[in-house]
């Protein structure tokens, strides 16, 4: 088994809440528990969640954005957190990040040439102005916009067009890694399947490594050959994209599943039916226990963990 | 008599580049009972034509033809008289649970604010009104209390008082402004649920408004494709979906990752639609989606494309459409 | 809610507490020597050692510190230098005059300026709205203290209806002391309207353009209904803020009116402490002052909560 | 950044507020450059003979009770306040923009110290500090423009905060900080341009405000010393000759008024203009 591109280990996030009472200790909201994940050169992993489940945190951790409480990354076998700044900044050439809100992710004050030449900055060699703007010119003209865009300003483009600027922006250092928070979910339809057919070339082009965010399934299932499942930062089933979407063993995937509205207006899938609680949710329960038809008493004292085996993970002690 | 009719429907905005014609020539009618989904892709319309039937548009606009309402044109009427439609004849639910509720005012007082203003109901017959409205909607009293207030409740939650709120004095018609966009797709499924339940046991119109074809054919009996304003294609969601003949609908379509489909097993690109949306103001004369159609001939160049049936409840406007064998 | 509570008064007193040290340091410490300050560069060496003495300087800083502090407490601030007469009872004294006079022109202001911020707002880009606009530009642009110059030439020196200046005490029983009071409240609260009526206009136009006013609407509820039923509330925050600052300005950022007027109010015993370097009295009167502006934002912030739920939760400071 | 100006000319034209406030700023600031080089009468002289006399063809506004020629006197007067609220804009401007902008990039402790005082230079009515200030430093325009722009610093530091915490949230942050970027150069590349419109309207604002200010402290004789005129001390020499001279308490006053009011009425047009939201809705 060849080293992955990127090792998730242990990775553990918390955040402050405000205090309650004036001297007690401040109540911890625990975002992530204890994420293992393995990205492989020239694949799509795919991460899906509702909203608030900490995908985005996991995406800002591997970013080196955000600091995780415990655990860590490894990058092409390098420990991102504790490795000095300066190399770090450097080491960023090769993992860049495509966001969400095409209105929120380009600076509206910098003309395009300005905003897709930043990354370069992490290069070891300097380059001129001339060999930044060529180098800019080239890759526009591969996200599909002309290279005389470079002096325009954002909101001179559409929503799609945007996306493919952050695109240019993310892929101008060569990176092999690219995570993609969301990065279709604001786009309509059809424009959504411009940019992911352009994400799609460029992989096979150059290569590229992609942590697919994203709370679209029908999107996901079509984008990555690896997927993993996050619920309320923790992660309940993981495997190939085929085995689970075809045959998924959490019952959350069920749900969601059964969830997603089908296009064709005769296949009126089974519903998913309103859960009456059993068991009330603890800190030791299984997360999902209180919205779970398949909870039973052993969900109730202690939180099942991810195993399984081919490939094919799942935490649940009902799973099948 | 038909409970709705929409004939002509023309909505001119003042935009940066001067007044643009937003919608134009809309018609459609619905009975009680019916459920019609608006379906198109954002910038297309869909949600001023809900804001033209309860005339909520900007003062700055101009509405031309027809809405006739239980025989009524409202668009003849003064505001007073619109006003005691709104919420009461019409009742609409808008996209965004965070910012749809007032933050300051607790939900038990925003939902009976409707039934004060129409139904003149006594203090305690609103406020039994209200709980069992709640009831209804699935936010029992029991467990959530009339005092609590919006930042107290998720988006579901909140998006289940605007239901209530709407129907609180048991409209005619419902409009639902893309209800469940910014929810999580389980929760989705529950909003989609408790509107459907909810205008079959009253016997309500409903009209749904998504830019997912997913929501609209699980949802609405019959659809309206919409493109910069004007609609392409109009009937059964079967017929529409099923067999569909306007060139932009198939594009559409086959622009959707279907659950199920996936490039890595087969490497098949989604075919997506070539070009992009025109601006307003930059719209070609004809057809406006000639530019980016394939089959575009050239008098879909010249002249606007006049409404053809394809089947007793399917129109197109096209003049070109799609036949059976073009799709296999 | 208890808590929201405890936490705030917390902090009040532990920002007065930072007030009365920031104080004593800018006052006492900075200037150097507070005695030479007093008597001027050149006075005689036992003379100073005399005051010094009079005053305490030569205990240590931190104890002189404590001592004020208890003072402060107890109320006793000690004798001004210049008037020969219990700081504690001068300064009441002027409180009679300045209290009365911000608590006028602020009812006055707000009287004026909300109504004519909500009239504004909801015919907006209507004449009213341009007329309420161009008083607030007016008065916003009015330098208040030509104002009452203005107001002094038109009531007292041509019409001869009212004061010219001058205080006739309180003893003087009611009549006299409004007529005194009439010309320096409307100097005073206009300007300040002009500027809270901006204020409430904006404020309501921005939340007017919110969705949940078009939810309103969407129930069946009038555009003006809407602005008084949903908007205003919203918009109430904005407008707090501001009356906050303002009354704050007005207990002592009178003494120009005072001025004019000839007013023995706050302002004026400020400045001419200041001018006369009466150390004793501009230290307590700044820390008096002073603990006036925090507790008047305290105060704004309790209001905050009480509009706004979204505040009253546990939100730290 | 030339086609920026030429397009907030472009813009700014068709708005009302712009005109009618840009034009009166611009006299303003004509009238005050030109006061260093050329005044009708020269400010010194004191002519008692020709004392209170009416405005005529020789004195267009008339002369006060030294006999010095008014008009001279307020073009002076503005050339003094222009200085004074420039110099006091520069400090709130040089000083407060920093540690708003600090104080938004660091978070944490810096950004509570900063903001304390912040609140507590807020909490003393800013008139009674300026009077301390001069009082202790002495009168004279310096003191008065330390004093004021002593003022400004808190009041650029909040609004910069401000505008600059909603900008860090923004996304094309995270994206610069991905491209290795430190807190400095995003504050100065990224957060800066964008908070500029919004600190730009202060400034007007600001120097209205400075204005007035300077007014008010040369009324009690703290700010610009005689020899040289100032709107604040004509208007409270006028106070004494109120009863048989009212007119010379009218020029000065209105000479504030309307500048004010010109910045103000500039800044409202810069606003509406700068802010591409708010440009749409008019």
């Amino acid at each position: 088994m060849k080293q992955p591109l990127v090792k998730i280990k242990g990775i553990y996030k918390d955040y402050q809440l405000p205090k309650k009472f004036l001297f007690q200790k401040a109540p911890v909201f625990r975002a992530l528990h204890g994420i293992n994940l393995e990205l492989h050169h020239g694949t799509s992993f795919g991460i899906v969640g509702e909203s608030g489940c900490g995908k985005s945190t996991l995406a800002r951790i591997v970013m080196a954005l955000d600091e995780p409480t415990s655990g860590t990354v490894f990058f092409d076998g390098q420990d991102l957190f504790n490795m000095p700044a300066a190399k770090l900044k450097h080491l960023r050439r090769n993992f860049q990040m495509v966001f969400q809100d095409p209105y929120g992710s380009l600076n509206p004050r910098k003309n395009i040439l300005g905003i897709v030449a930043e990354p370069l900055d992490t290069l070891k060699e300097k380059l001129s102005f001339a060999q930044k703007k060529e180098r800019v010119a080239k890759i526009l003209t591969e996200v599909g916009l002309n290279a005389t865009d470079t002096d325009k300003f954002p909101h001179e483009f559409s929503g799609g067009q945007r996306q493919r600027i952050a695109i240019a922006r993310a892929l101008i250092t060569r990176p092999s890694l690219i995570v993609a928070d969301e990065s279709v979910s604001a786009l309509d339809v059809s424009v959504q399947a411009q940019v992911l057919n352009l994400m799609m070339d460029l992989q096979e082009k150059y290569n590229l490594t992609y942590m697919f965010i994203s709370h679209d399934l029908s999107v996901v299932e079509y984008v990555t050959d690896q997927v993993a499942v996050i619920y309320m930062g923790k992660i309940v089933e993981q495997g190939t994209t085929k085995t689970l979407f075809h045959g998924p063993l959490h019952p959350y995937t069920q749900t969601l599943l059964r969830a997603v509205p089908d296009v064709n207006p005769l296949n009126k899938k089974q519903k998913n039916k309103p859960v009456i609680p059993l068991f009330k949710k603890t800190d030791m329960s299984c997360p999902f226990i209180d919205r779970c038809h398949k909870a039973t008493k052993t969900c109730v004292d202690n939180a099942p963990e991810l195993l399984g085996n081919d490939g094919h993970l799942v935490a649940c002690f009902n799973a099948e | 008599m038909a409970l709705l009719q929409v004939q002509d429907l023309c909505v001119t905005l003042n935009t940066a580049h001067g007044p643009q014609e937003v919608i134009s020539h809309i018609n459609f009618s619905m009975e009680a009972g019916d459920k019609m989904g608006i379906v198109g892709e954002s910038g297309c319309g869909k949600s001023i034509t809900a804001l033209a039937l309860m005339s909520l548009l900007p003062r700055d606009s101009q509405t031309r033809g027809k809405i006739i309402l239980e025989g009524r044109d409202i668009l003849k009427l003064n505001s007073n008289k619109i006003c005691s439609i709104r919420g009461n004849r019409i009742g609409m639910i808008f996209q965004e649970p965070m910012t749809a509720l007032n933050p300051v005012k607790q939900i038990g007082a925003q939902v009976s604010e409707s039934i004060y203003l129409h139904l003149k109901l006594t203090r305690k017959q609103t406020l039994e009104r209200v709980s069992e409205l709640m009831d209804k909607v699935g936010l029992p009293v029991s467990k959530f209390g009339l005092n609590l207030y919006p930042h107290q409740l998720s988006g579901g939650q909140r998006q289940r008082v605007m239901i209530a709120m709407a129907i609180a004095c048991n409209p005619e018609i419902l409009i639902a402004d893309e209800p469940t966009t910014a929810l999580d797709v389980t929760v989705q499924e529950q909003i989609l649920d408790l509107i459907r339940d909810l205008a079959d046991s009253s016997g309500m119109a409903l009209i749904i408004i998504s830019h997912d074809l997913g929501v609209i054919a699980q949802t609405a009996e019959n659809v309206m494709v919409m493109y910069t304003g004007q609609s392409v294609e109009m009937g059964s969601t079967m017929d529409v979906f099923q067999n569909m003949s306007h060139p932009y609908t198939y594009g559409l379509f086959s622009a959707i990752p279907h659950v199920g489909s996936s490039v890595q097993l087969d490497r098949k690109r989604l075919n997506s639609i070539p070009g992009q949306v025109p601006e307003l103001h930059l719209r070609p004369r004809g057809c406006n989606f000639a530019d980016r159609c394939s089959r575009a001939l050239k008098i879909c160049k010249d002249k606007e494309p006049m409404a053809t049936r394809v089947a007793d409840h399917h129109q197109v406007w096209c003049y070109h459409p799609l036949t059976c064998e073009d799709k296999k | 809610m208890r808590i929201f509570l405890a936490k705030r008064v917390f902090t009040l007193i532990l920002t007065l507490l930072v007030a009365t040290l920031v104080v004593f340091v800018v006052l006492e410490i900075l200037p150097g020597d507070p005695a030479s300050v007093m008597l001027g560069i050149n006075a005689e060496t036992e003379t100073l050692n005399a005051l010094r003495e009079e005053l305490g300087l030569n205990r240590p800083v931190w104890v002189r510190y404590t001592h004020w502090v208890a003072d402060l407490i107890t109320g006793n601030l000690g004798i001004s230098y210049t008037y020969d007469v219990p700081v504690s009872e001068l300064i009441l004294s002027r409180l009679t005059v300045s209290f009365p006079l911000a608590l006028l022109a602020m009812t006055l202001s707000t009287l004026i300026a909300i109504p004519l911020g909500i009239l504004a707002a909801s015919n907006h880009n209507k004449p009213m709205d341009f007329l309420v606009m161009s008083f607030s530009q007016i008065g916003i642009a009015i330098p208040n203290f030509w104002f009452a110059m203005l107001l002094t030439l038109l009531f007292s020196v041509t019409l001869r209806l009212l004061p010219a200046g001058g205080f006739a005490g309180w003893d003087a029983g009611i009549g006299p002391v409004l007529k005194s009071f009439l010309l320096p409240t409307i100097a005073l609260a206009l300007p300040q309207a002009a500027i809270l009526a901006r204020v409430t206009r904006s404020a309501l136009l921005e939340v007017l353009q919110e969705d949940f006013i078009r939810t309103a609407r969407a129930k069946g509820i009038t555009n003006q209904g809407a602005l008084w039923k949903h908007a205003l509330r919203n918009a109430l925050i904005p407008v707090v803020t501001i009356m906050g600052l303002q009354f704050s300005f007005l207990l002592a950022g009178t003494i120009i009116i005072e001025n004019v007027f000839y007013l023995p109010g706050i302002g004026r015993l400020i400045f001419q402490a200041i001018s006369q370097r009466d150390l004793i009295v501009v230290k307590n009167l700044v820390i008096l002052l002073a603990g006036a502006v925090i507790v008047i934002n305290f105060m704004v912030d309790l209001l905050y909560a009480v509009i706004d739920p979204r505040l009253r939760g546990g939100q730290d400071v | 950044m030339f086609r920026t100006l030429v397009e907030i000319l472009r813009h700014g034209l068709k708005n009302r507020s712009f005109i009618i406030g840009g034009s009166i700023s611009l006299l303003f600031f004509l009238v005050a450059f030109l006061s260093y080089f050329w005044t009708p009468y020269p400010v010194e002289d004191i002519n008692i003979a020709d004392k209170l006399l009416l405005p005529s063809a020789e004195y267009l506004l008339g002369t006060d009770h030294f006999g010095r020629d008014i008009l001279s006197m307020l073009i002076k007067g503005a050339g003094n306040s222009v200085i004074v609220a420039f110099v006091a804009i520069g400090i709130g401007i040089g000083c407060g923009v920093p540690l708003g902008l600090t104080a938004a990039a660091k978070k944490g402790w810096m950004d509570e110290l900063i903001m304390r005082f912040n609140d507590f230079t807020f909490a003393f009515p800013s008139l009674i500090s300026a009077i301390m200030i001069t009082a202790i430093l002495g009168p004279g325009s310096i003191n008065s423009i330390i004093a004021i722009g002593i003022f400004n610093i808190p009041v650029f530091a909040r609004v910069a905060r401000g505008a600059a915490l909603s900008i860090w949230k923004r996304e094309f942050i995270l994206a610069a900080r991905s491209a290795g970027k430190g807190r400095f150069k995003i504050s100065v590349e990224h957060i800066l341009p964008n908070i500029s419109s919004m600190l730009i309207v202060q400034t007007t604002i600001q120097f209205a405000l400075g204005i007035l200010a300077e007014a008010g402290l040369s009324y009690l004789g703290l700010g610009t010393q005689p020899p040289m005129p100032s709107w604040g001390k004509m208007l409270n020499e006028a106070q004494t000759f109120m009863n048989f001279a009212p007119q010379l308490a009218i020029y000065p006053g209105l000479a504030i008024a309307l500048t004010v009011m010109g910045l103000n009425l500039f800044g409202d047009g810069l606003r509406d203009v700068l802010d591409p939201k708010l440009r749409r809705s008019r």
